[in-house]
């Protein structure tokens, strides 16, 4: 339980943001440290295999967590809750990218652990738009190996030096990288989600009639 | 050719057979979801134990199995093993749909990869709703299975093509 | 058939007509199968006629009253040397549907080596042993020894291996030792 | 029952078995065309000795089945080592001399 | 009046044939019901068949009655003639294993002279049977399941017969009758009471034999053959309907066979140590007995094959060459020398 | 019978083109392929093993997966927070509460919510409860593939009385959906404690009756010792956790070294590790971990904080924006959620890092060389549960 | 004729019997059973996909060699039987003679034994 107030440094992350930027210098290109909480370290492109490498051989973070993607663009579809009748008002489609930043829509991150430290980092990198692709961390982290092809299969996002990028979830001939924000659910094209208005009265406050109408309010918006 | 498919069977031999083939269920030792473990508990609780309605949970070969239970989620990399598996059995066969998945797509219904329902690529005989539906609920199906098989038309049932999805 | 027709013609008493006829039976089958076993054209067909051939001679021997070495003939060619010939084709390639070439370009000739040796050897039987009989079953409960064929137990063989045949005996233990070792020699890859 | 029925049978294996070893090209084949002429060999011994009334016939197809054994375990073990070196047993593409 | 006696001799035969196959059917039947159904049931603490007849008592019957409505597949790759040879000779070989064992003074079948190498000799040809099994199914599981089925069978034929030959030399016959007759009327360490019941001078043998025929039974632990998590069910996945039925009626007749072999030869046969009734009484009350100890056996057997997981196929074959032959070789020599020092 | 849709009708045609392609490859070469799944005993379901073989040796063996992918990332993008709550309970299907935590967990530290004591003591029970009936099954299971069939039916026996407890408090067996943002739906119903404690005190039976009939026998040592054995340096390598990386010798345990702020440092108990690394020794680290499992749900009955079971929290969740990860100890392994939230009805992008889809990437390396039945062995003594590994 | 002879025509009725039976049974089923021929029902099984490759396995060589050691054993077992019913009557002589047989065999399980054939390894 934490109930101590968040300390206002902490050495250990704050340590790991700076290894890292004494091996890969200015390739070190944000950071986020959330004391007592968790670090994320943004890097460019060309240095993502050997963010990697520096993490496991520097760091000692040995412990693979994960290997994932993103994609930033706001999904031009909405949750496709309401009525495919309705009106829908058009959705802006900036892209609002998160902790440690970043300049284009697709983002990779992983996360790994030093498990004698217990302490973890999330490393994101961009993916630039007209190279889809970013060099692979499979000869340095063997758990990352099928983590990339599945992001391969998710974004469509290559990985240099993979041995083997095939699908792995889906079958075959599937188009399309269902993961980015404009692949369309269909069935959410057809038919609105039935249970839009999602409440429930909290225990505690059993017959709270004003929040009910704050949750009529909120949802019909 | 068979003195069934011809109906020519007399009726108190058609009412033996459809007895041996009520309680003598062999069923596919296959899961797919959440609902497997429903069903393997039916299977192998001893707390259900199904064998009590002498549904045998033996095969893991489709050759010997009568009743495939579809328990879980059918994606659309599956049906084609699904489908051929189905195939595989001998006639007669039998199949339950267990759980919101099989039958319909169940919470997955907007997925891009889960088939909305087994029974559009397999004829089913009984679904059980739930999601996943509780061991007696399998049973309860198993039931109203033989129930079916009970009173079955063999005859009836050959008459025409296979049934055949397309 | 031809078989069959001598063993009927030479039946001599209504208990050897059964005989005859078994005789008969089984030598047809026999035939029949030793010719699919070196015509067939799938190896594993070919080791299930050999199964039957050996089968056969196994009811021949019960005919000649020789128990023990029928008993034999199942334990050790069906069901040892037979499995062992399954091991070896399954260890080489058995295509299920038969091999395209199971037969040599040069096949006549074994057919005509085939046929002479069998005339030279029909001829020559008919000619050394043509009359001879074979000595009746005994059907009293304590025969004359040599007057009649009695299945012959297992303590006589016993008695005639470990007086005369002892040193054959013997050699035979050596000479398995050598296959053995041959074969585990020539079999593995090292 | 004539001798000469055990006698007309054993030839006809013996020559079915020399046939089949002369022109089958696959040496599994080959082997138990070998077999044939041993079975052959012992329907023989087994009906003389009937004949003679003594057990010899019976003792010697014993050591007969011992060494019919021994043979083909390493008939086959050589037909396996043919196999690995060439994957085949085609005895018609096997030159043995070139090894 | 020959032509007569053929006759009779003949319809004799037939009733005796149909004797034996009530006596394979009936105990298999009791022991899949028995042990199968039930015995499995409450070791896991569960009821077992309990719908079909009274405490599920008629459904191996309507396993029957189904199995005879089911479709007949034959693979479009597999080889149909041999795929329909392979059951029969697995069953064939199990039921004439039953023709020797004698269950009476006179209720007997057969006698043969060399009855236990006969018994021997049939039971190894069943390998035969399961290696064409698996490869006329062009099936890969079949083909692995056949393959090491085969290889187990022989591995285990060898230490069941190496076991059998001690009993041989404390009999001196190979014949059942009179392996039953030595064991009634034996001493046991020149004491008589209670014959010479070989399991207990020949527990060795008869340890090595039970453990032999659990894995020429393919009973776990010994069941890689069809060990269905990985070969899904070995050499019979591609068989349905009656054939699979052959192969499921083969595996528990040949428990009994097994077992009535083994009761034979260690356990007295069909007679009950100490007490001596006449021949007339035992040729009832025999087959009884009989069954009663085949019973007791397969309720081992079963047992064990419910409690243990398997052994993986290497393991299996060592166990069988480094330690039961070896072991069964000493315990030929040793019998052999207490039997002639004695 | 409903009509297949022409999207139904081309997928299947795909999914058949797409194995005939797989099949393809895998032919062409020498040696013989044996194909394992998607519907084989030994493959809990719907994995496929496709090892080529020499012999009975294993050359290469490949997971294929998929057979059970559900695109959960994708659907959790469209559904407001309470929703994911419910459909993320089927990811690891046999512990199903398990499951919610993190994801609560990692909603809460967006929102700086903070659950009561109660609430958070309530959520490790269950948790720990979700574990015994998770990993119990696991120890039947492991010993039904090699062929041990009554373990496997005393495991699906004693289970159900962890599932009746978790009934009885959630009303699911399986998928309680019983966690909340801010708390739980529920508290304790009367008596609940008490049977809870039976009940543990029977499954610590369950145990010794498991190291008894499975760990102590023999033939199951012969199986599974010395087999499948995966350094620790591996193991870290290819992301294994929870049991199998500590089987590995590895003593990392998240309910004790990274504290997520449930219960666990409330009570006294011990993290097993194993130096070997073989099949046996993740069986018997997951045999100890039941074992733990139930002291810990004892110390934490007898010590349950009185209070609320919901902190104060609006009525419609809006979670704020950020990132945020939060990875718990889950009977397989290390689950984790990296919630992204753009302040909106629902989270943005959730990357669910499930144990399974690591643990099994090890196979690969693992299987080299070994012979098929050990595949079996290893396979089950990974443990994996489809739904993990294909979400 | 002989009772030798009926013995064994009572082993040949019998497995007439038993075939009868068992074709008897299958043609029963052939009446009742029915056949619903469909393409896909008679491809192999291969866990619900198209089957991989050819049916055909090479099975290690493993297994012939415990075949051969088998056969050799067999063989010795034919001549232990008949000794071992007459060992009364042949008294130590027998003993030795039977021992000198049986280890010479085990030499060849020993010689296979120390070349590792046994082990799979």
């Amino acid at each position: 339980m934490s109930d101590a107030p968040a300390p206002e440094t902490d050495e250990r992350r704050d340590r790991l943001v700076e290894v890292l930027r004494s091996e890969l210098g200015d390739r070190v290109v944000d950071s986020l440290v959330k004391p007592g909480d968790d670090v994320w370290v943004r890097v460019a492109t060309d240095a993502w295999q050997e963010t990697g490498r520096v993490l496991r051989d520097a760091l000692r973070c040995n412990f693979f967590d994960f290997l994932s993607a993103i994609d930033w663009l706001p999904s031009p579809f909405g949750k496709s809750e309401d009525s495919p009748l309705d009106q829908r008002p058009a959705l802006s489609t900036d892209i609002v990218t998160g902790y440690a930043g970043g300049e284009t829509r697709f983002q990779v991150f992983a996360r790994v652990t030093s498990l004698p430290e217990r302490v973890s980092i999330t490393v994101k990198a961009d993916v630039p738009l007209e190279d889809l692709a970013v060099d692979t961390w499979s000869a340095i982290y063997s758990g990352a190996n099928w983590h990339e092809r599945e992001i391969h299969e998710m974004y469509g996002i290559g990985f240099r030096g993979h041995p083997y990028l095939a699908h792995i979830y889906l079958p075959g001939d599937f188009e399309g990288h269902p993961l980015r924000k404009d692949f369309p659910l269909l069935a959410r094209h057809v038919k609105p989600w039935p249970g839009i208005v999602d409440v429930e009265p909290m225990p505690d406050e059993g017959d709270d009639a004003e929040a009910e109408g704050d949750a009529a309010a909120e949802g019909a918006e | 050719m068979g003195l069934v498919e011809s109906g020519k069977m007399p009726k108190p031999l058609t009412n033996l057979l459809n007895i041996s083939r009520r309680y003598s269920i062999w069923i596919f030792q296959w899961g797919l979801a959440c609902c497997a473990i429903e069903m393997g508990a039916a299977l192998g609780s001893p707390r259900y134990d199904v064998m009590r309605l002498g549904v045998i949970p033996l095969p893991a070969s489709p050759r010997q199995a009568d009743l495939v239970c579809i328990s879980g989620t059918v994606t659309d990399k599956m049906v084609p093993a699904i489908r051929r598996l189905y195939d595989q059995m001998p006639d007669p066969k039998y199949v339950i749909s267990m759980g919101s998945c099989a039958n319909c797509g169940g919470p997955y219904w907007d997925s891009y990869s889960v088939t909305k329902g087994v029974d559009q690529i397999i004829p089913v005989d009984v679904y059980v709703p739930g999601c996943p539906p509780r061991p007696e609920a399998l049973l309860e199906g198993i039931v109203l299975l033989q129930e079916r098989i009970r009173h079955e038309d063999m005859a009836e049932r050959w008459k025409g093509d296979p049934i055949v999805v397309t | 058939m031809g078989l069959i027709v001598a063993a009927a013609r030479n039946a001599d008493a209504p208990v050897l007509v059964a005989q005859n006829i078994a005789f008969g039976v089984i030598a047809a089958i026999m035939v029949f199968s030793a010719f699919r076993v070196v015509t067939t054209r799938n190896v594993v067909h070919a080791a299930v006629y050999l199964v039957m051939v050996l089968s056969g001679a196994a009811a021949q021997f019960v005919l000649l009253g020789a128990e023990f070495v029928a008993i034999t003939q199942l334990l050790v060619y069906v069901g040892a040397i037979v499995v062992l010939f399954l091991f070896g084709i399954m260890l080489t390639r058995a295509p299920i549907r038969g091999e395209e070439r199971a037969t040599r370009d040069s096949w006549p000739l074994g057919a005509f080596t085939a046929l002479v040796l069998a005339g030279l050897l029909g001829y020559s039987l008919t000619n050394g042993f043509g009359g001879d009989r074979l000595p009746r079953y005994c059907t009293t409960a304590a025969p004359l020894a040599g007057s009649c064929l009695s299945p012959s137990g297992t303590r006589a063989i016993s008695d005639a291996i470990f007086s005369t045949y002892l040193i054959p005996f013997e050699v035979t233990s050596l000479l398995l030792l050598a296959a053995l070792i041959g074969a585990i020699v020539i079999a593995r890859r090292d | 029952m004539l001798l000469n029925e055990f006698l007309f049978l054993a030839a006809a294996l013996f020559a079915l078995g020399v046939y089949g070893v002369i022109s089958r090209r696959n040496g599994v084949m080959v082997l138990m065309s070998i077999e044939l002429i041993l079975n052959s060999v012992n329907i023989n011994l087994v009906a003389f000795g009937a004949m003679n009334g003594n057990l010899t016939g019976q003792v010697f197809a014993l050591f007969i089945i011992a060494v019919a054994a021994a043979e083909v375990g390493v008939g086959l073990a050589i037909v396996l080592a043919i196999f690995r070196n060439r994957r085949s047993v085609d005895l018609d593409e096997v030159d043995l001399m070139k090894g | 009046m020959i032509l007569g006696l053929h006759l009779a001799y003949w319809q004799t035969s037939v009733i005796r044939s149909l004797g034996v196959l009530v006596a394979v059917l009936l105990p298999a039947g009791t022991f899949v019901y028995i042990f199968l159904f039930k015995m499995v049931s409450f070791m896991q603490s569960r009821l077992g068949p309990m719908e079909a007849g009274p405490y599920g008592s008629m459904q191996l019957l309507a396993e029957v009655g189904k199995f005879i409505q089911k479709e007949d597949i034959v693979p479009d790759n597999a080889d149909r003639r041999l795929f329909k040879l392979a059951p029969y000779l697995v069953v064939a070989t199990v039921l004439l294993v039953y023709l020797v064992v004698p269950f009476g003074p006179k209720m007997r079948f057969v006698n043969f002279d060399g009855g236990i190498f006969y018994a021997l000799a049939v039971s190894s040809i069943s390998a035969l049977g399961v290696l064409i099994a698996g490869w006329a199914s062009a099936n890969k599981y079949s083909l692995m399941g056949g393959l090491r089925a085969a290889g187990q069978l022989i591995a285990y034929e060898l230490p069941m017969v190496l076991a059998v030959v001690g009993v041989v030399i404390q009999a001196g016959t190979m014949n059942l009758s009179g392996i039953v007759a030595a064991q009634a009327n034996g001493k046991m360490f020149g004491f008589g009471g209670l014959g010479n019941p070989y399991f207990i001078t020949q527990f060795v043998g008869m340890v090595i034999f039970l453990i032999a025929v659990q894995a020429e039974l393919t009973q776990t632990p010994f069941d890689m053959p069809i060990a269905e998590s990985e070969l899904v069910t070995g050499y019979i996945t591609e068989y349905s309907g009656m054939r699979f039925l052959l192969f499921f009626i083969a595996e528990f007749a040949a428990v009994g066979s097994f077992a009535a072999v083994a009761a034979t030869l260690f356990m007295g046969g069909w007679a009950v140590p100490g007490i001596k009734f006449d021949s007339g009484v035992m040729n009832v009350l025999g087959p009884i007995v009989l069954m009663a100890k085949m019973t007791l056996i397969a309720g081992v057997i079963f047992f064990v094959r419910f409690t243990y997981p398997r052994f993986r196929e290497d393991q299996l074959q060592k166990f069988a060459w480094t330690i039961l032959i070896p072991v069964a070789l000493a315990n030929i020599l040793v019998t052999t020398v207490l039997k002639v020092a004695f | 019978m409903t009509a297949i849709s022409d999207r139904q009708k081309l997928a299947y045609v795909n999914a058949q083109a797409a194995d005939g392609r797989v099949n393809l490859e895998f032919e062409t070469e020498e040696g013989m392929t044996l194909n394992m799944g998607p519907q084989h005993p030994a493959t809990h379901g719907t994995l496929r093993i496709v090892a080529k073989l020499d012999g009975e040796q294993v050359i290469h063996c490949e997971p294929v997966m998929g057979y059970m992918h559900r695109g959960y990332e994708k659907l959790l993008e469209v559904r407001t927070y309470p929703q994911v709550n419910t459909l993320v309970n089927r990811i690891d299907w046999l512990g199903s509460f398990t499951n919610e935590v993190p994801f609560i967990l990692a909603s809460e530290k967006l929102m700086g919510v903070e659950a009561p004591p109660r609430a958070q003591w309530i959520r490790t029970i269950l948790f720990e409860l979700g574990r015994i009936a998770n990993i119990s099954l696991f120890l039947g299971d492991t010993a039904l593939h090699m062929g041990g069939m009554t373990a496997a039916f005393y495991a699906f026996r004693d289970r159900e009385f962890v599932l009746n407890q978790i009934e009885a408090v959630t009303g699911g067996r399986f998928h309680p959906n019983f966690d909340r943002i801010g708390g739980l739906k529920d508290d304790f119903p009367k008596g609940w404690i008490a049977d809870t404690k039976a009940v543990m005190a029977r499954l610590r039976d369950f145990c010794d009756e498991i190291e008894d009939l499975v760990v102590g026998n023999e033939i199951f040592q012969a199986r599974t010792r010395g087999i499948g054995i995966i350094p620790g340096d591996i193991a870290q390598s290819y992301g294994l956790s929870g049991a199998n990386l500590r089987a590995s010798g590895v003593d990392w345990d998240l309910r004790r070294d990274v504290p997520v702020g449930l219960a666990w440092d409330q009570c006294d108990w011990t993290v097993w590790t194993h130096p070997d690394g073989d099949s046996f020794s993740r069986y018997w680290v997951r045999l100890q971990e039941v074992r733990e499992a139930t002291k810990i749900v004892d110390q934490l009955c007898d010590g349950l904080p009185s209070g609320p079971i919901m902190a104060k929290v609006p009525r419609i969740i809006k979670v704020p924006e950020g990132e945020a990860w939060v990875a718990t100890e889950n009977p397989l392994g290390e689950m984790g959620y990296y919630v992204v939230s753009k302040g909106d009805l629902g989270p943005f992008r959730v990357k669910i890092r499930t144990a399974s889809f690591n643990n099994i990437s090890v196979i690969p390396w693992v299987t080299r060389g070994v012979y098929v039945p050990d595949v079996i062995s290893i396979l089950a003594s990974l443990y994996f549960i489809l739904g993990d590994i294909d979400r | 004729m002989s009772a030798f002879l009926r013995e064994y025509l009572t082993v040949a009725i019998f497995t007439g019997v038993a075939f009868g039976l068992l074709a008897g049974v299958l043609s029963v089923g052939k009446l009742i059973r029915p056949v619903r021929p469909q393409a896909e029902k008679y491809f192999n099984y291969e866990s619900g996909v198209d089957a991989v490759g050819t049916g055909w396995v090479q099975s290690p060589i493993r297994y012939y060699v415990f075949a051969l050691l088998f056969v050799m054993f067999d063989v010795e077992a034919v001549f232990i039987f008949p000794w071992a019913t007459q060992l009364e009557i042949y008294g130590w002589f027998g003993a030795v003679e039977m021992g000198i047989f049986i280890v010479l065999l085990a030499l060849g399980l020993l010689y296979a034994w120390r070349k590792g054939v046994l082990r799979w390894t």
